[in-house]
């Protein structure tokens, strides 16, 4: 038992409960707590790296391979994803210190946003669905409220049409799990996977259609994308940042792996499935944000279509291909986080997102001209930045599983994608100064400090694909998804 | 074959259609709370007393709420649905769904022959057997909430923090200031 | 039968969820959906002549056993009405701050007034 | 119900309120206490406590209601209801209490209570009672909140 392993879902709760307690008369306290508690999560984070294990809430161990309680799961999967959401958080927390002074209300925040980073932790570490839904539901709801932060109608229409997609996704996911348990009787995963056995009625496909509906509407996949770029944008740049960061990719792509890879069973069918949804959000992912003027709605619509290129990768279905889509959404949190924070620093000192209205910025905000420069090189897929590797391993990959076409359009779409973002980058950065521009100045230290963290992760990520790093962190990682119902052995015993 | 507890399920859908299609927003909120007692009594009918008695309080407190919040003077009610074409097309795609569903829901165990009784080794005739040895409680629902899977309740009690936590945030009054400008009070008694 | 009936309650809510404009018929719907969901998972648990979950000192123990419903479904509904009753409290909190915006609940007019 | 927030409903409702208050509480009480043995429990209790205050103000408007009971008292009590919860799963993982997460220590390590009687159930009765402030004191806010704070801000409060 690793004792270690229910604290990661207590400690940022404790958080959540405590903050709007003791915080409320004094914002810098928030702060504090805030900021010590994601770098606790992030230092306890790299303390497991390498290991893995089983907790069983309550001391409820199988019986006779009965699940019996609640179980948290630690394997190479659950690791890469604890450690994107940890990292993320506490960069996202650092830059909020001075960001949120703009906002009232700096105790509901962070109580919030932790509930959030809770609700995304539980869903990492569980090995229940019924709990997963529970705790996918606790970040779903942080989010409505965090998109709507601002209370601006924007915000609130935006939060409105999120929050009523997103319980539309989380009825068919428990739909799903009710229709699972009617054919099963368990609800642990890997109690699933061993009632389920190799008959499959049409009932499950119908079950498993909802799931992937279901956490695609969460996920933003197209053609369930339509919230994601109006709730991205509406949102406080921390909260956008995280949300198109980790949220997206833990509660929906994350948990639908991991749920059609190691509870319910993969099939080819499945497998095809995935592949047509990742390829349809590359290209409308970029196409859309071709078109935009909106910076961060530019930036909401890429993150549909990177997430495409994970979806793309888990759909080849080769531990290659696992492997280096899990890289991507490792490095596509890091960058987007980054870009988002860019962003909003971009705002905090033009008072504007639109980035016809900017130009010059390069030597008014060296600093994140220089860190927003190294993000958009990295999305676009050029080396030696971390985005480079990803995506050419996912497309290595794909054409070593013989699909030629899934490659060939992830290819174009990494080449819109560069169009893109050097359009973004000269209009906002390069230009003569507009209106807007003149005035900017450089943002505070501690938001300074989370982009330059980001932009040194940015550099330095694409060294994880060394092969002996690779081998036992992302290989492990697909391995943990692709072995399957093997996983019920590791969790349930023989 | 409809007995007892289809004819109610039956009431719960007309009574579902009425909220939907109804003009008058307070006819919606009282067949709302229909939709609600058609569950309440389902349950009862399917022997869960647990489950029953939450959403009778809750539907008090449901009902409350959303004729406090529908309900003024000034209101103006209408008739919406999006355009005509999205409306056939969503129609046409949910009764494919919904038929392609029935049919396909006869893969589930037959009604009142649940799968936890008949398969071995299921967690829920764990709980029935052992329930009462293992934790002293006589409601084996409560050992299983409070207990077996004492991990998801203290999920659902965070879910509820969090909304109220979200919606203080939704309805304070003011949400941005100058960065200089000290903190406000968010509650304006 | 009785699955099918869930089903078509729970379609019955996808319906108004896609097709109104009201913000509060929009509302009402999701409790639907919600309310269809609640009572497929019930149903899932439920024996023809069953006893409820509940222990009494004047059942012999293995006469309970082989009456007893399903007592997990159960408890999953108690957890996801409480999570119905969040989030429609805070979807009804966002469609009053949006009524005091606009005047209207209207989603389309919400839309139009924004530009 | 349009005079809410000045004085409330008529007498009549308003006195049978005062009356039922106390028996409503009882009641919600009794389903919290007696939740490991009969149906009901933590929620469906703290759901009764928090309609007894929600009548109140409905009957008699926010001035009946005891003056500590402010928001700001009822939102802290909502953080402790939650963090009395946290804090009995935590302390299961005391080492002399079983060392794990949710643990039912009482039963499992200091075997107290018989079944069948009110003190049974080790953990049970204990996050009973810690739910039910939780859900009392959330429910009531929410109703608080979605009621009578509507209007409260005015649209100049809006900067484009």
């Amino acid at each position: 038992m690793m004792q270690i392993l229910p604290l990661f879902v207590a400690i940022p709760l404790g958080a959540g409960f405590l903050i709007p307690l003791v915080g409320r008369r004094n914002p810098r306290l928030c702060d504090a707590l805030g900021n010590m508690t994601m770098l606790a999560l992030l230092a306890m984070a790299i303390s497991v790296i390498g290991k893995q294990g089983v907790y069983w809430v309550g001391g409820w161990l199988p019986q006779a391979g009965i699940p019996l309680g609640i179980n948290l799961v630690l394997d190479g999967a659950s690791l890469v994803m604890l450690l994107t959401i940890t990292t993320i958080s506490f960069m996202v927390t650092l830059y909020s210190i001075q960001y949120m002074d703009r906002y009232t209300s700096r105790s509901r925040f962070y109580s919030l946003f932790s509930l959030m980073v809770a609700g995304m932790i539980g869903v990492t570490l569980t090995g229940d669905l019924f709990n997963l839904f529970v705790f996918l539901e606790i970040a779903s709801i942080a989010s409505y409220a965090l998109v709507a932060f601002g209370t601006q109608h924007e915000e609130l229409e935006a939060a409105f049409r999120y929050i009523v997609l997103g319980s539309v996704g989380a009825a068919l996911i428990l739909f799903a799990i009710a229709i699972i348990y009617a054919l099963t009787g368990s609800l642990n995963m890997a109690g699933i996977s061993r009632a389920l056995g190799t008959s499959p009625k049409p009932i499950y496909f119908f079950a498993v259609a909802m799931f992937i509906a279901g956490f695609g509407l969460k996920a933003a996949l197209v053609p369930f994308h339509t919230w994601l770029p109006d709730a991205h944008p509406s949102a406080p740049a921390p909260i956008s940042a995280m949300l198109s960061g980790v949220l997206i990719k833990t509660l929906g792509i994350y948990a639908l792996a991991r749920v059609l890879f190691n509870a319910v069973g993969m099939t080819p069918l499945f497998l095809d499935v995935l592949l047509v949804l990742g390829t349809l959000s590359i290209m409308v992912g970029v196409l859309l944000a071709l078109g935009q003027d909106d910076i961060k709605r530019t930036l909401a619509y890429h993150s549909i279509s990177q997430m495409g290129y994970v979806v793309l990768g888990f759909g080849l279905g080769t531990r290659l291909g696992i492997a280096a889509g899990l890289f991507h959404l490792m490095n596509h949190a890091v960058f987007k986080t980054l870009l988002f924070l860019n962003a909003g620093s971009i705002e905090y000192a033009t008072g504007t997102r639109d980035y016809n209205k900017m130009g010059g910025l390069r030597s008014k905000m060296p600093v994140t001209a220089a860190t927003s420069l190294i993000a958009s090189m990295s999305i676009s897929g050029i080396p030696p930045f971390n985005g480079f590797w990803s995506k050419l391993f996912i497309i290595v990959a794909a054409v070593q599983a013989e699909k030629y076409g899934y490659a060939a359009w992830a290819v174009v779409g990494s080449i819109l994608t560069l169009a893109s973002f050097t359009k973004l980058q000269k209009r906002a950065f390069f230009d003569e100064p507009k209106e807007a521009a003149k005035v900017a100045k450089e943002v505070p230290v501690f938001m300074k400090a989370s982009m330059i963290g980001l932009a040194v992760l940015c550099v330095l990520m694409g060294l994880l694909w060394l092969p002996r790093i690779q081998e036992g962190f992302f290989m492990q990682a697909a391995k943990s998804l692709q072995e399957g119902f093997e996983y019920a052995t590791h969790i349930l015993g023989q | 074959m409809l007995d007892l507890l289809g004819i109610v399920i039956l009431f719960t859908i007309v009574a579902a259609i009425v909220a939907i299609e109804m003009r008058d927003i307070l006819g919606v909120v009282i067949a709302i709370s229909a939709v609600g007692t058609g569950l309440i009594i389902a349950f009862f009918f399917m022997l869960a007393p647990d489950v029953a008695i939450v959403p009778i309080v809750v539907e008090v407190l449901t009902l409350v709420i959303l004729v406090k919040a529908t309900l003024r003077p000034e209101l103006k009610t209408f008739v919406g649905n999006r355009d005509f074409f999205g409306l056939m097309v969503t129609v046409a795609m949910l009764l494919v769904v919904g038929i392609l569903g029935m049919r396909v829901f006869d893969g589930l165990p037959r009604f009142g022959v649940p799968v936890f009784a008949s398969a071995p080794n299921t967690p829920g005739m764990y709980y029935v057997t052992n329930g009462l040895r293992d934790t002293g409680a006589a409601n084996i629902v409560s050992s299983v909430i409070l207990d077996y899977r004492a991990y998801d309740t203290l999920g659902e009690a965070t879910v509820l923090f969090t909304a109220v936590m979200g919606a203080i945030a939704i309805i304070r009054k003011t949400a941005r200031k100058a960065p200089s400008e000290p903190e406000v009070s968010e509650w304006q008694d | 039968m009785h699955y099918a009936l869930c089903l078509v309650l729970f379609m019955v809510g996808l319906y108004g969820v896609l097709v109104k404009r009201n913000l509060i018929k929009i509302i009402v719907s999701l409790v639907v959906m919600e309310s269809a969901v609640n009572l497929f998972i019930v149903m899932v648990g439920y024996r023809l002549k069953g006893i409820a979950p509940i222990m009494d000192s004047t059942i012999p123990p293995d006469q309970f056993v082989a009456a007893s419903v399903d007592p997990i479904p159960q408890a999953l509904v108690l957890t996801s009405i409480v999570i119905g009753v969040g989030v429609t409290a805070m979807t009804v909190a966002i469609a009053m701050r949006l009524y005091e915006r606009y005047g209207t609940y209207d989603i389309q007019e919400i839309r139009r007034l924004r530009g | 119900m349009a005079g809410l927030g000045h004085g409330g409903m008529t007498p009549v409702v308003r006195t049978t309120a005062g009356w039922m208050k106390g028996f409503i509480l009882v009641f919600g009480l009794y389903i919290v206490a007696y939740g490991h043995l009969t149906p009901g429990g933590g929620f469906a209790g703290g759901v009764i406590l928090a309609l007894a205050f929600v009548m109140l103000v409905l009957a008699g408007g926010r001035e009946r209601l005891p003056r500590i009971l402010s928001l700001e008292l009822v939102a802290e009590l909502d953080s402790i209801g939650g963090l009395i919860f946290l804090g009995i799963a935590m302390l299961g993982m005391l080492p002399g209490l079983g060392g794990v997460f949710f643990n039912n220590f009482v039963v499992k390590s200091l075997h107290i209570g018989t079944p069948f009687h009110v003190v049974s159930a080790g953990i049970i009765p204990l996050c009973n009672i810690s739910i039910a402030i939780k859900v009392a004191s959330s429910l009531f806010l929410l109703f608080m909140l979605l009621i009578l704070l509507r209007g409260v801000y005015t649209q100049e409060d809006t900067r484009a």
